[in-house]
């Protein structure tokens, strides 16, 4: 029984995005931002767009990319301090943006993977962060509601994917991106290394290939993706 | 009622199928379908069933048989296991019953009888396949039917299946009732209606045979 | 700068467990349950304990010892099918026994793992399962609660550690093992193979350290790890 | 300060170090020290910076840094990274901040007079690990105290500071308020009490110096 082959080019996996979408965005920082399949919808440019992300790049990088091409409303992230662009745009409302703390980012987005609604946590009580938040009792113990956060669409990065879309990382560029191919109803990767079914011991595999709709392999690796001359 | 039922497990489908009858489904498969096979302990892309001589003691799957890797298994530990049944990823599981439901009421975990011994992870596959069939004889070993008008036992999940295969036909949960949708070879619509607790619509045109 | 070193002899590791104590065990049937810690328990001889286990094995093996030699108050699990001691002592009032569905049981207990209080599911609405339980309203939708389940100790069954608690399972046997070793106050790993740091490459990490409090080399593999005659 | 922040850092212990001071204090850790260091974004048994040209372009520390692996360095997602913290597997974490004040309260997220970047993980280093340690220059560039009665800034989290490193004092929050438990060398008592912004319990017998 042969597993099902998911490969597919990068344009028409991305033209499957419509105006408005909620896309979850992988990486912390450089490493696992899908920068190609960003580009991808840079060129296609849906606008109106939910971007979910750790963090907004830098300048002349990745959502940096969408936020300079207009086709951000609204940005769901842990925190934007290395984009002054979306920090500006924040500024003039040109897109909203709403904070959440980067733990509480990765646990909403995985409890929507999970197909629950929602987790208590007791996570910013006593902050801003808690403020409007119901408030749920545990046993004893009193904490607030995070809702699970879910998206139309998660673009991934990975080192190595199956033509199943099984999926391995490198380094850190795994943080956010083996919770969004969770969490999102169709789950968009983009690898570096592409291997036939059995490439990747079953023992090794970071996210199994059920989280993964599409698989694109990228033919070069730009620039982007390197080490950040600062 | 195994024959037919494979036919209902396409191409690219991730799939689960329960202990017992669901399992057996699977020689009727064609050999090269596509299909992703999931047990909820941990595994995408089940394989065979190895004996025991060729069983590794670390492989089994959810129903305890000692089973194969693929070119393309993943392992992983139960939460994501169970992450993949309650996110939808899985397109269909076929699950064996103890009384079905017209309504898709689904009573599979409680032994009439005994004590539960748990449901283990049956009532999230129920409640969360993108659709659940029931693979089951038509009556049980006393001739009592066991697709009802309304569960006695415990229930597993409400309203959760979708589609039943059984030795005597196969029918489909309809907002309008229980429909008989296919009859197997030799049995008529009579004989279906007479070994079911429930009424049945049973359409005006010849029902393809299995 | 080096690892810590916490390797550690069985009966050490142990005894640090007292009468009454909360006890998660990996495994699903054989595969991934910890036979040489449970033995070393049996052999000690802890009272009153809760074990939180997946399943309880079958007779002869694993949670059937703590059973048979009386050390079992109370018992968490999403299925005891396999074991008529089990049953007939749940039966006979010997044993509590609270079954809980297997995904939510793995979601509970990484639910604590993670440090969270809870979480709302819909796993369960409309049978047994949701009786008793608190509804929470999520957004426009309505769910139960789940509470997080912790533990005072989790024993988990690794193929390969390194010294400083990196895990490593086989194929189907890690199931419950990495939730467990997260959700416990103190984890105690045995391995198959003990190795240096750096013995497992740091993308390969099914289990990191920093959750794991002694590991504990097994000399030999006893038979009950074996592939099962039935 | 930075030699003696170090000092706090014990044999077996995970630590997290926040982005500036905190980091700097990795150079006073003795080389043969058994600790783990952990980065929010995914990594335990983080490993010296390398240079741009040494750098592996997937391995950044939270800080943005090139850091390196060691022998036993785990990688993981994001949520497992927070699951630690969470958890209660930070022995002790050592941030920067903008106010601490007498009772433990911190805010260091939102930059006076700016609008906010977001917290980052800093809310849930603050709130979760055992041991939280700030560490800062006692006074700001202009001259005033850090360390104040009431912060007057947003909190990243209330009551969570339990001790002080500046370049004049270690202070550490008690249930009685903030002692004064060492000097800096060349400091006096006086010096601190003047460029603190909240109340000192300074204790009879004569303070450690480092």
């Amino acid at each position: 029984m042969p597993l099902p082959d998911k490969t597919c080019g990068i344009a028409e996996a991305i033209a499957r995005i419509l105006d408005g979408a909620r896309i979850m965005l992988g990486g912390f920082g450089v490493p696992g931002t899908p920068f190609c399949l960003i580009r991808e919808l840079v060129r296609q440019g849906q606008k109106g767009l939910t971007i979910i992300k750790n963090d907004a790049n830098e300048t002349g990088m990745g959502v940096d990319w969408l936020l300079e091409n207009g086709q951000v409303a609204r940005l769901i992230t842990s925190h934007i301090g290395l984009n002054p662009r979306a920090m500006q745009m924040m500024n003039d409302g040109k897109i909203s943006v709403e904070f959440v703390p980067q733990g509480i980012l990765a646990e909403r987005i995985r409890c929507a993977g999970a197909g629950m609604l929602g987790f208590v946590s007791d996570i910013g009580i006593g902050t801003l962060m808690a403020e409007g938040k119901p408030t749920v009792r545990v046993g004893d113990r009193s904490g607030i509601l995070e809702t699970a956060l879910g998206a139309d669409f998660a673009l991934v990065h990975a080192a190595r994917a199956d033509t199943f879309g099984n999926l391995r990382y490198a380094a850190s560029a795994r943080n956010f991106n083996p919770l969004i191919a969770m969490a999102a109803r169709h789950t968009i990767a983009e690898a570096e290394t592409m291997l036939p079914p059995g490439g990747i011991a079953p023992d090794d595999v970071h996210t199994p290939g059920p989280f993964v709709d599409q698989v694109v392999l990228l033919p070069e690796l730009p620039e982007v993706y390197g080490v950040v001359e600062r | 009622m195994l024959r037919r039922a494979a036919r209902d497990i396409r191409a690219g489908m991730t799939v689960n199928l329960g202990i017992g009858l669901p399992t057996q489904v699977l020689q009727y498969v064609p050999a090269g379908l596509a299909v992703c096979l999931h047990s909820e302990n941990g595994i995408a892309g089940v394989g065979p069933v190895l004996d025991r001589v060729h069983a590794d003691r670390n492989l089994i799957d959810a129903g305890g048989a000692y089973v194969s890797a693929l070119p393309g298994t993943a392992y992983f530990d139960s939460a994501v296991s169970f992450a993949i049944v309650r996110s939808g990823r899985l397109d269909l599981t076929l699950l064996g019953a103890f009384e079905v439901a017209a309504n898709g009421d689904l009573a599979n975990w409680i032994i009439p009888g005994h004590l539960t011994p748990g449901a283990g992870g049956a009532i999230e596959l129920a409640q969360k396949a993108r659709k659940v069939a029931v693979i089951t004889t038509h009556t049980d070993k006393h001739g009592r039917p066991k697709i009802v008008a309304h569960c006695t036992l415990p229930l597993t999940a409400p309203g959760c299946v979708q589609r039943i295969f059984t030795d005597m036909a196969v029918c489909d949960v309809t907002p309008d009732g229980l429909r008989l949708s296919e009859l197997a070879e030799g049995v008529t619509v009579a004989q279906v209606i007479a070994a079911t607790g429930a009424p049945l619509i049973v359409p005006q045109a010849p029902l393809p045979r299995f």
